[in-house]
């Protein structure tokens, strides 16, 4: 038990080191960036006084460590700031105010965060259910008609920009057909079905894509697994084929494909930003998209660590996946 | 092989001149098809009407809207001093009394303005609405906290120039008198015949001091209009506004306010939008949409539909897309080779690259072609259709460039259709004629608003835009070609750098004037006058056309906006 | 006519027929036992010839990619091509682009040099420095180790393209764009790949052969270049094929997103992204990029499956039944 | 009725043909090893008796009859109900044969349910008892572990159990043993055989040691490239072979019970042959020593001591042969001998003097002749590198030192260019050699030289081994697990346990007088050649295992 314990603590240390880095980097990027914040702040007829007045109250003159020293403050100790007519206090961890819209990023990251996490949870059970039993029926039925035919479907996958995929899917499904609605997001807590109902299309042309890739990784894997020799054995004994895929094969083979499931989901989060942009879905992805091109450093740097932290602990459990799902990792 | 994260492609980054706040802006539509919609055209009250924007109205706080006209969806929230007359076409651009009894009394130089309040005003809440919350409302624009306004008050009033706002300075604006709870006077610095214009922004909605919540009143601004606003979700992404009750329509002869909810979706894909309205199920039947075009390929497309095409609306709105050239930057000091590519320049291309010839008007005169603005029709450099090479030579090997000349055009990589990349290629192949070559500079968007807003860093050839504040000559000229607005330490929009005595002195003897129609004829003089000096060629003023759902009735499009009014739209 | 062009390319890699490529020559030999890969390679080395003899193709068709044809679009309606299939004729064998009316074949064939230009040389950049800092990582000590593995672990958990749209933004626009674009992609891709070859670079430093080199009195330096380099051709080979056609994606996506190449330079990506809302109007003109990024990105995939085929015999005798004879060579 | 009935078997994979024109039979209850070295197609026709080359490309020809099933013409459904049941396989993996996913019980219970199809409990039920009976303490328990949380024996013991559950007529052994440490090995073949007494199973034993063939069955056949060779009782064939090929085979056997080959005798002769630190000191010159050297391996909790305070010397000259069973440290001595691997305390001292990291007096040759070679580089490169990292330069010279060591390994000057995968095991075992002659070492470090070869092969080379240290006055180190072949070339053993030198001393001394239980232990455990003897031995194997 000690030596998980010890592993998590060795993780999280990590993935602290690594967080904080990101930090660094994007505000060190988007120091250099182009583009006169308070301009952009202030509106794009204010006079210099103004813009000085603005850029005061961002503290945009004071040096770059001085701004990130402030910025680790607020996220250990919180900070404090005026709405002009009262005194607010941002709780730590505070990621500091928007440039922008003068919200806390801590609550923006809060309403944003449950879009990406429905549209990446849902198309992850898709793509994994899509993907893997693809691949498992493409390596069992190897060398056949439905192996090449699922092969074909896969690089077409593959192959296709989701851009592409969910603007036409758009455009059929909702639009022609009228099977589903334009997707707008409506909150799981508010009403399931339509949460559901609206993410359907969303969660399709992501989960498309993404189900190529796991369909090719697990016909790979399993094919390799089919391989090994405990597998022998087992046929050796009498076990029938269709026992052997399904209890043998496919858990061995499922190990990298939990591990790299893991992987994307981190980045996923990040990464739907297209989907999120196509159909109107308020993500993490599409703020952090406008944020970048107002130069809205708070936002950036608070959404940038969010899908970090994402990343880092789906690193992170993919590792204890892995390692719970194949014992001989830790000990062999 | 994960799809690299894409993006907001279609983000409109802050546009430069103006930011039409959840599309606001003037104008009228020339083929009136809005009473040809449905069958019983008679509109009722009740249901729910839905926007679908493209861009979220950030920050919901009168304080720091930047609008035309007061904008369309604070106008149902917020009530200003006075506001636009929302009628079709050329009617829809004058301006008619709001809270006040008329569009402002001025004093004989026009540096005086006084209003009076009608009667029985009240919020939301019941209370009842003074000229003293009219005053903080202004006041309270001037707080850094709240930037975001248009530049005129702290212009023109006296003694704004270093105000910060309530919030540090209590003494408040002396300019602004309050002598009693139903009149206001404004003491302006210089005669500005056109203070009834900037009586229609936000900032003249009354805010009650008590009910200040500094950057957080955005959440939940307090009411003057028939709506209020219910919920205001991640700044303005969804803003859902339900009828105040406190409103009566009797003292407000502009809005209908005819659906009992209104619902604005925001953050959509432009294509989406179009795609949502075209269809018309469900909620979208009752939909309409503020900022978004229809774009070219769907105009193909609408275009051959009978039933769409009596659903797009037609506006304009008062705009003009031109080059502008920095006369300090070689060789655009030679008057001769900036006439020689105001000839070279194909506007067909130029047209069709915005959309063409539906979406985008050929434009000779920097003025927009319509009356308000005192619209005088001129061509001092006729390009034709396709552009004057052999004159364009001509002038160049008069300049000394026989051989041709290379030049660089500075342009944004913004995905907007304004001073899009496409529109800069358009341009470079039409110059290759005139054996100019044309190397291209496309700047991301902050990066290209600052270099050609700064006069350190201005380039000599680069593409541009500027809108209406108001649909009148004086904002559209003065910022651009007035010497005395040249900005040396921040953002300048005299890109000309033009400072000509008898120019400013002009545009000083038309503010004077409170006769807006006289004013009218004069801006239109001086437009072909300064036009003349080839500081820029304009290329296109744009058309505005934009879907509507198949319920939505009673559609009105002022030439002030462009864009259909959502206080006059019914849905039932 | 496929076979011939693989025949040629293979030629041309130098196979040497004396045993000292027999590794080489075994790897050609299992590669063009796949007829699927066969075919893939002829297109990949197709598209590259296209790309390669575009202002050639262009010549003979009588275009270019940037002159506008205004009066070839019908500009009332917002500027569909006029003329059946998007003007398709004599003189623009694929039509023309709605609202500029230029032609889209030579767009298309210059955009292939855009396109296959960036990817390959991202993808360069990101072997180069993948594999730099993950044999760094492997050889160096345990600081070096963990600081490349850390540094490593930053760039795969960053968003990289809202890091590609900063770089992209921070670089003068002097600088030419579609290196710039090249490098950037090569800059944020690197992760996995360097990650990869730690790994492998630490298998392979146990390996005795290695062992041995280092009693031979070699230093660190030579035994990388010599004993590990080749030993990670075959994963790395591997990877940059399943890299090359991703990166074809990124840049298309980057176009997509304002910031690939720029106007009036034609890339796939750029073209897809003015096109994908004229899928109605002017369905060729989406049609064409997506079919040729399609394409691209399918051969090179097929192509990549192929070559780690070739490279891995272990995939040419999958599901073969262990018979012992391996292990009885062992003991 | 025979249990097998093997006629004209012939098997080829593409062009190979590996069985070719196989018969032979086995009766109810009897025991037949198919013995040969790597290549003969013995496991081959192992898989073949259970039909298990069935959809793998493999051609099989002629007739294949077990237990009453015509495997060659059975439905996919009689082949199910042959495997397991009347036929089972254990395999020579223990580790790798079983699924790592799943508790052993389970494994056992599924393969018990296809063919009683037996409730789920009754499986798990029988399961523990077949775990019980292959002498698995506190079987209940321990079925719930997976095969990692096994030793290998145990993971063995498990697959024979699995193997048993049915009650098969027929058991097909695999190398069952060779990836186990010689102990084990005793363990595992005196299980077969107690199994074989109360069961009355018949038994397969593919093998390539003679000596396990001995242990454990009544008849043998001898195989060679797909043919049989001889067949005849195991005695019989042992002690007086009838064919030339068993005859060479059975010569290549190192003996363990036989003292050195006095022709092998080293330069230092006998004089370091008494020596072991016990005073007797030898004439000549210490090349490497080795000071309270220890190793640890892991940090923290996890950290153990694969050496621990092992000191040594090694004279010009002398063969010193350093045994011991896996995880004993014997390799990681090995490469702190030679300075690839740090001693974590100790040192090293080479011609007296401390020395850290490698010294080309220095060399090694590795266990495996598949990685000890860079199989991108041609041999002749491969064996320059010594001479170019000494900075020799002159092309000419450089291979024509090459090409005389080629030749002086047994390789010809051709094979200058080839690559490694065109050479055998033995050859490439010799380009080791030649590699490490090239630095013209003082001290060569032999890791496991000969373990990965056939008997024949290992022979040759131990040959040549002992022909280079004659002439070229070499030490070596000879470090193996097999107790035969050190003795075979070791003036001084050292018998090494859990990282320390629990026995050292002259060779003979120490083989025909063991001080130390443990190296007695291990000297019982070794296979006997003689049927006889193995039984002798067998019994008295018995009585410390019960223990």
């Amino acid at each position: 038990m000690s030596g998980f314990g010890g592993f998590l603590l060795r993780r999280l240390i990590g993935a602290l080191v690594t967080l904080l880095a990101i930090s660094v980097i994007v505000y060190v990027v988007f120091y250099v960036t182009p583009g006169n914040v308070a301009q952009i702040t202030c509106g794009p007829r204010c006079s210099p006084a103004q813009i000085q007045q603005v850029a005061e109250q961002l503290h945009l003159h004071d040096p770059l460590y001085v701004r990130y020293w402030h910025f680790l403050e607020g996220l250990v100790a919180g900070q404090d700031y005026s709405t002009g007519t009262s005194v607010q206090h941002c709780s730590a961890p505070c990621l500091g105010l928007s440039y922008q819209s003068d919200q806390q990023v801590t609550q923006l990251i809060l309403t944003k965060l449950p879009v990406s996490l429905s549209l990446v949870f849902g198309a992850m059970v898709i793509w994994l259910v899509l993907g893997v039993g693809t691949g498992v029926l493409s390596a069992w039925r190897r060398g056949r008609l439905t192996e090449r035919l699922l092969t074909g479907v896969t690089l077409v996958g593959v192959a296709t920009p989701v851009f592409v995929i969910g603007l036409v899917l758009m455009i059929v499904v909702c639009g022609q057909l009228q099977l589903l609605p334009f997707p707008q997001y409506v909150g799981l807590t508010d009403d399931p079905e339509q949460w559901a109902w609206n993410l359907l299309l969303p969660w399709l042309s992501l989960a498309l894509i993404e189900a190529a890739a796991f369909a090719r990784l697990t016909r790979s894997s399993m094919l390799e697994t089919l391989t090994e020799d405990h597998i022998r054995t087992f046929r050796a004994y009498g076990v029938g084929e269709r026992a052997v895929v399904a209890r043998h094969a496919l858990r061995g083979a499922l190990a990298p494909v939990i591990a790299l499931n893991a992987n994307n989901f981190g980045s996923a989060v990040g990464g739907a930003v297209l989907t999120e942009t196509l159909f109107g879905l308020p993500g993490i992805g599409q703020e952090l998209v406008h944020a970048v091109n107002v130069v809205d450093l708070p936002v950036v740097v608070g959404m940038v660590l969010v899908i970090g932290f994402f990343v880092v602990v789906a690193n992170a459990v993919a590792d204890v996946l892995y390692a719970v799902a194949d014992r001989r990792v830790v000990l062999a | 092989m994960r799809q690299p994260s894409l993006t907001a492609r279609r983000v409109a980054a802050a546009t430069v001149g103006l930011v039409l706040a959840a599309g606001a802006a003037a104008c009228g539509p020339e083929d009136n098809d809005a009473k040809a919609s449905g069958g019983d055209s008679t509109p009722h009250k009740g249901g729910t009407l839905t926007v679908l924007n493209a861009n979220p109205t950030q920050d919901f706080d009168p304080a720091r809207l930047y609008t035309s006209g007061g904008g369309n969806v604070p106008s149902l929230v917020f009530r200003t001093l006075t506001t636009r007359n929302r009628e079709n076409g050329a009617a829809g651009t004058e301006v008619v009394p709001d809270l006040a009894t008329d569009t402002g009394r001025p004093n004989k130089d026009a540096t005086v303005w006084t209003y009076t309040l009608k009667k029985g005003l009240t919020y939301e809440d019941g209370t009842a609405i003074t000229s003293a919350d009219i005053k903080y409302g202004i006041e309270r624009s001037f707080a850094p906290e709240l930037s975001g306004g248009a530049p005129y008050l702290r212009d023109w009033l006296v003694g704004a120039a270093d105000y910060q706002g309530p919030y540090k300075d209590k003494k408040g604006l002396s300019a602004i008198g309050t002598p009693d709870a139903r009149t206001i006077v404004f003491h302006l610095n210089k005669p500005e015949g056109e203070f009834p214009y900037l009586a229609t922004q936000t900032q003249f909605t009354p805010v009650p001091k008590a009910k200040d919540t500094g950057t957080k009143y955005e959440e939940h601004p307090v009411s003057s209009g028939p709506y209020k606003v219910v919920s205001n979700q991640n700044d303005g992404e969804r803003i859902v506004l339900e009828r105040n009750t406190h409103w009566s329509a009797a003292t407000d002869a502009e809005r209908k306010a005819y659906p009992d909810r209104i619902d604005v979706r925001s953050g959509l894909d432009s294509s989406v939008i179009n795609q949502r309205l075209s269809t018309s199920q469900g909620a979208d039947a009752a939909a309409v949409t503020t900022d978004t075009n229809l774009g070219p390929a769907e105009l193909a497309k609408v275009s051959g539909d009978k039933e769409l095409a009596a659903r797009v609306g037609t506006g304009h709105f008062g705009y003009t897309n031109y080059i502008a050239f920095n006369p300090t930057v070689k060789p655009f000091d030679n008057p001769k080779v900036r006439q020689a590519i105001s000839y070279a320049v194909d506007r067909s291309s130029v047209v069709n690259a915005a959309g063409g010839s539906a979406l985008a008007e050929p434009a000779t005169t920097f003025l927009p072609n319509q009356k308000s603005f005192g619209y005088e029709p001129y061509d001092l450099f006729p390009a034709g259709k396709a552009g004057n090479a052999a004159k364009a030579r001509e002038l160049l090997a008069q300049a000394g460039y026989r051989n041709g000349l290379t030049v660089t055009l500075t342009h944004s990589n913004a995905k907007d259709f304004e001073t899009s990349p496409e529109i800069a290629t358009a341009i470079q192949d039409a110059l290759k004629k005139a054996g100019i070559t044309v190397k291209l500079q496309g700047l991301e968007e902050n990066d290209y608003s600052d270099k050609i807003h700064n006069v350190k860093t201005e380039p000599g050839f680069f593409l541009a835009h500027w809108g209406a504040d108001w649909p009148s000559g004086g904002p559209f000229l003065a910022p651009i070609f007035d010497g005395r607005q040249i900005v040396k330490d921040g953002a300048n929009f005299n890109t000309g750098l033009l400072d000509d005595k008898s120019v400013n002195a002009e545009i000083d003897a038309i503010n004077k004037l409170t006769d807006l129609d006289a004013a009218a004829k004069r801006w239109g003089a001086l437009d072909k006058k300064i036009g003349e000096q080839a500081l820029t060629v304009p290329l296109f003023h744009p058309v505005y056309k934009r879907l509507y759902g198949k319920d939505i009735k009673n559609v009105v499009i002022s030439d002030w906006t462009g864009v259909l009014d959502i206080s006059q739209v019914a849905v039932k | 006519m496929s076979e011939a062009l693989v025949a040629a390319e293979v030629a041309g890699t130098g196979v040497d027929p004396v045993p000292a490529a027999s590794g080489a020559r075994q790897f050609w030999r299992r590669l063009r036992a796949q007829r699927a890969a066969l075919v893939a390679g002829a297109l990949v080395a197709l598209l590259v010839l296209v790309a390669l003899a575009a202002p050639l193709l262009t010549a003979l068709e009588g275009q270019d990619p940037t002159t506008y044809h205004p009066a070839l679009v019908d500009s009332a309606r917002g500027g569909v091509p006029i003329g059946s299939f998007g003007g398709i004729g004599g003189d623009h064998w694929l039509g023309v682009e709605p609202q500029t009316g230029r032609d889209l074949f030579a767009r298309l064939v210059y955009g292939a040099r855009v396109s296959l230009g960036v990817a390959l040389a991202a993808t360069v950049v990101q072997v180069v420095i993948g594999v730099t800092l993950g044999v760094a990582a492997a050889l160096g000590n345990r600081w070096v180790d963990q600081l490349l593995s850390r540094f490593t672990d930053i760039i795969v958990a960053m968003p990289l393209m809202i890091m590609a749209l900063a770089l992209l933004a921070i670089v003068p626009s002097s600088f030419p764009r579609p290196v710039l674009v090249a490098l950037v992609i090569g800059l944020i891709g690197w992760g996995n790949i360097a990650k990869i070859v730690r790994a492998q670079t630490l298998t392979l430093k146990e390996l005795d052969y290695v062992a041995a080199a280092r009693l031979s009195g070699w230093g660190t330096w030579r035994i990388a270049r010599r004993e590990l380099l080749p030993g990670l051709a075959a994963p790395v080979i591997t990877y940059a094929a399943l890299l090359a056609p991703s990166n074809i994606t990124v840049e298309a996506a980057l176009s997509f997103l304002g910031v690939g190449v720029k106007p009036p330079t034609p890339s796939w990506g750029q073209m897809l992204t003015a096109a994908d809302v004229w899928y109605q109007a002017a369905p060729q003109y989406l049609l064409l990029p997506a079919g040729a990024l399609f394409l691209t990105v399918l051969a090179l995939t097929v192509l990549g499956d192929g070559v780690r085929t070739a490279l891995d015999p272990r995939a040419a005798s999958r599901l073969r039944i262990g018979t012992g004879r391996k292990r009885e060579a062992r003991a | 009725m025979s249990l097998v009935n093997v006629t004209d078997l012939t098997v080829e994979f593409g062009s190979l043909r590996a069985v070719d024109g196989l018969s032979f039979t086995l009766e109810q209850g009897a025991a037949l090893a198919l013995v040969g070295e790597s290549g003969s197609g013995k496991s081959t026709v192992a898989a073949a008796l259970l039909g298990l080359h069935r959809g793998t490309g493999a051609r099989v020809a002629g007739s294949v009859e077990v237990a009453g099933t015509d495997v060659g013409a059975a439905s996919e459904d009689e082949l199910r109900r042959l495997r397991g049941a009347k036929a089972a396989m254990v395999f020579q993996d223990p580790l790798s044969s079983l699924d790592p996913y799943y508790a052993i019980g389970d494994q056992i219970a599924e393969v018990y349910r296809v063919h009683t199809r037996a409730s789920r409990r009754a499986a798990r039920a029988r399961a523990v008892e077949v775990l019980d009976r292959v002498g698995i303490p506190d079987a209940v328990r321990r079925s719930r572990s997976r095969p990692h949380e096994f030793s290998g024996g145990m993971r063995q013991r498990a697959l024979i159990a699995m193997a048993l559950s049915c009650e098969p007529d027929l058991l097909i052994a695999d190398e069952p043993t060779t990836a186990l440490d010689v102990t084990v090995q005793a363990q595992i073949l005196d299980l077969l055989h107690t199994l074989r007494e109360e069961t009355g199973m018949g038994l397969l034993l593919v093998t390539h040691d003679v000596g396990v063939a001995a242990e454990s069955v009544d008849d043998v056949l001898v195989m060679r490239h797909g043919r049989a060779v001889e067949r005849g009782r195991v005695g019989a064939v042992l002690a007086a072979p009838s064919e030339a090929y068993t005859r060479e085979l059975l010569d290549a056997v190192p003996r363990v019970d036989a003292p050195r080959a006095r022709t092998q005798a080293s330069l230092a002769s006998s004089g370091s042959l008494a020596s072991s630190g016990s005073g007797a000191a030898g004439s000549a010159e210490v090349v490497v020593e080795a000071v309270g050297l220890r190793r640890e391996f892991g940090r923290g909790k996890r950290a153990f001591a694969a050496v621990d305070d092992v000191s040594l010397t090694i004279r010009r000259g002398e063969t010193l042969g350093i045994v011991g069973e896996s995880g004993s440290g014997k390799t990681t001595l090995g490469r702190m001998l030679v300075g690839l691997l740090e001693p974590t305390a100790g040192e090293v001292r080479h011609d007296g003097h401390a020395r850290l990291g490698v010294n080309p007096a220095v060399q090694m040759v590795f266990q495996d002749p598949v990685s000890s070679l860079n199989p991108r580089r041609t041999v002749g490169e491969s064996i320059a590198d010594p001479l170019r990292a000494r900075g020799e330069r002159d092309e000419a010279r450089i291979r024509g030192r090459v090409r005389d060591l080629l030749e002086r390994v047994g390789l010809e000057a051709a094979h200058h260019d080839r690559y490694p995968h065109e050479f055998s095991g033995g050859q490439r075992q010799r380009v080791g050699i030649a590699r490490a002659l090239a630095a013209d070492p003082r001290v060569i470090v032999c890791d496991e030289p000969v373990s990965a070869l056939d008997v024949t092969t290992q022979a040759q080379v131990v040959a040549l081994l002992g022909e280079l240290q004659r002439e070229l006055g070499l030490a070596l180190v000879f470090v193996a697990h097999d107790l035969a072949v050190v003795r075979q070339v070791s003036d001084r053993v050292a018998v090494m346990r859990r990282g320390r030198i629990v026995e050292s001393g002259p060779a003979d001394e120490v083989y025909d007088t063991p001080r130390d239980p443990y190296t007695r232990q291990l000297l019982a455990a070794v296979p006997a050649l003689d049927p006889e003897a193995a039984t002798r031995r067998r019994t008295a194997r018995r009585e410390p295992a019960a223990t």
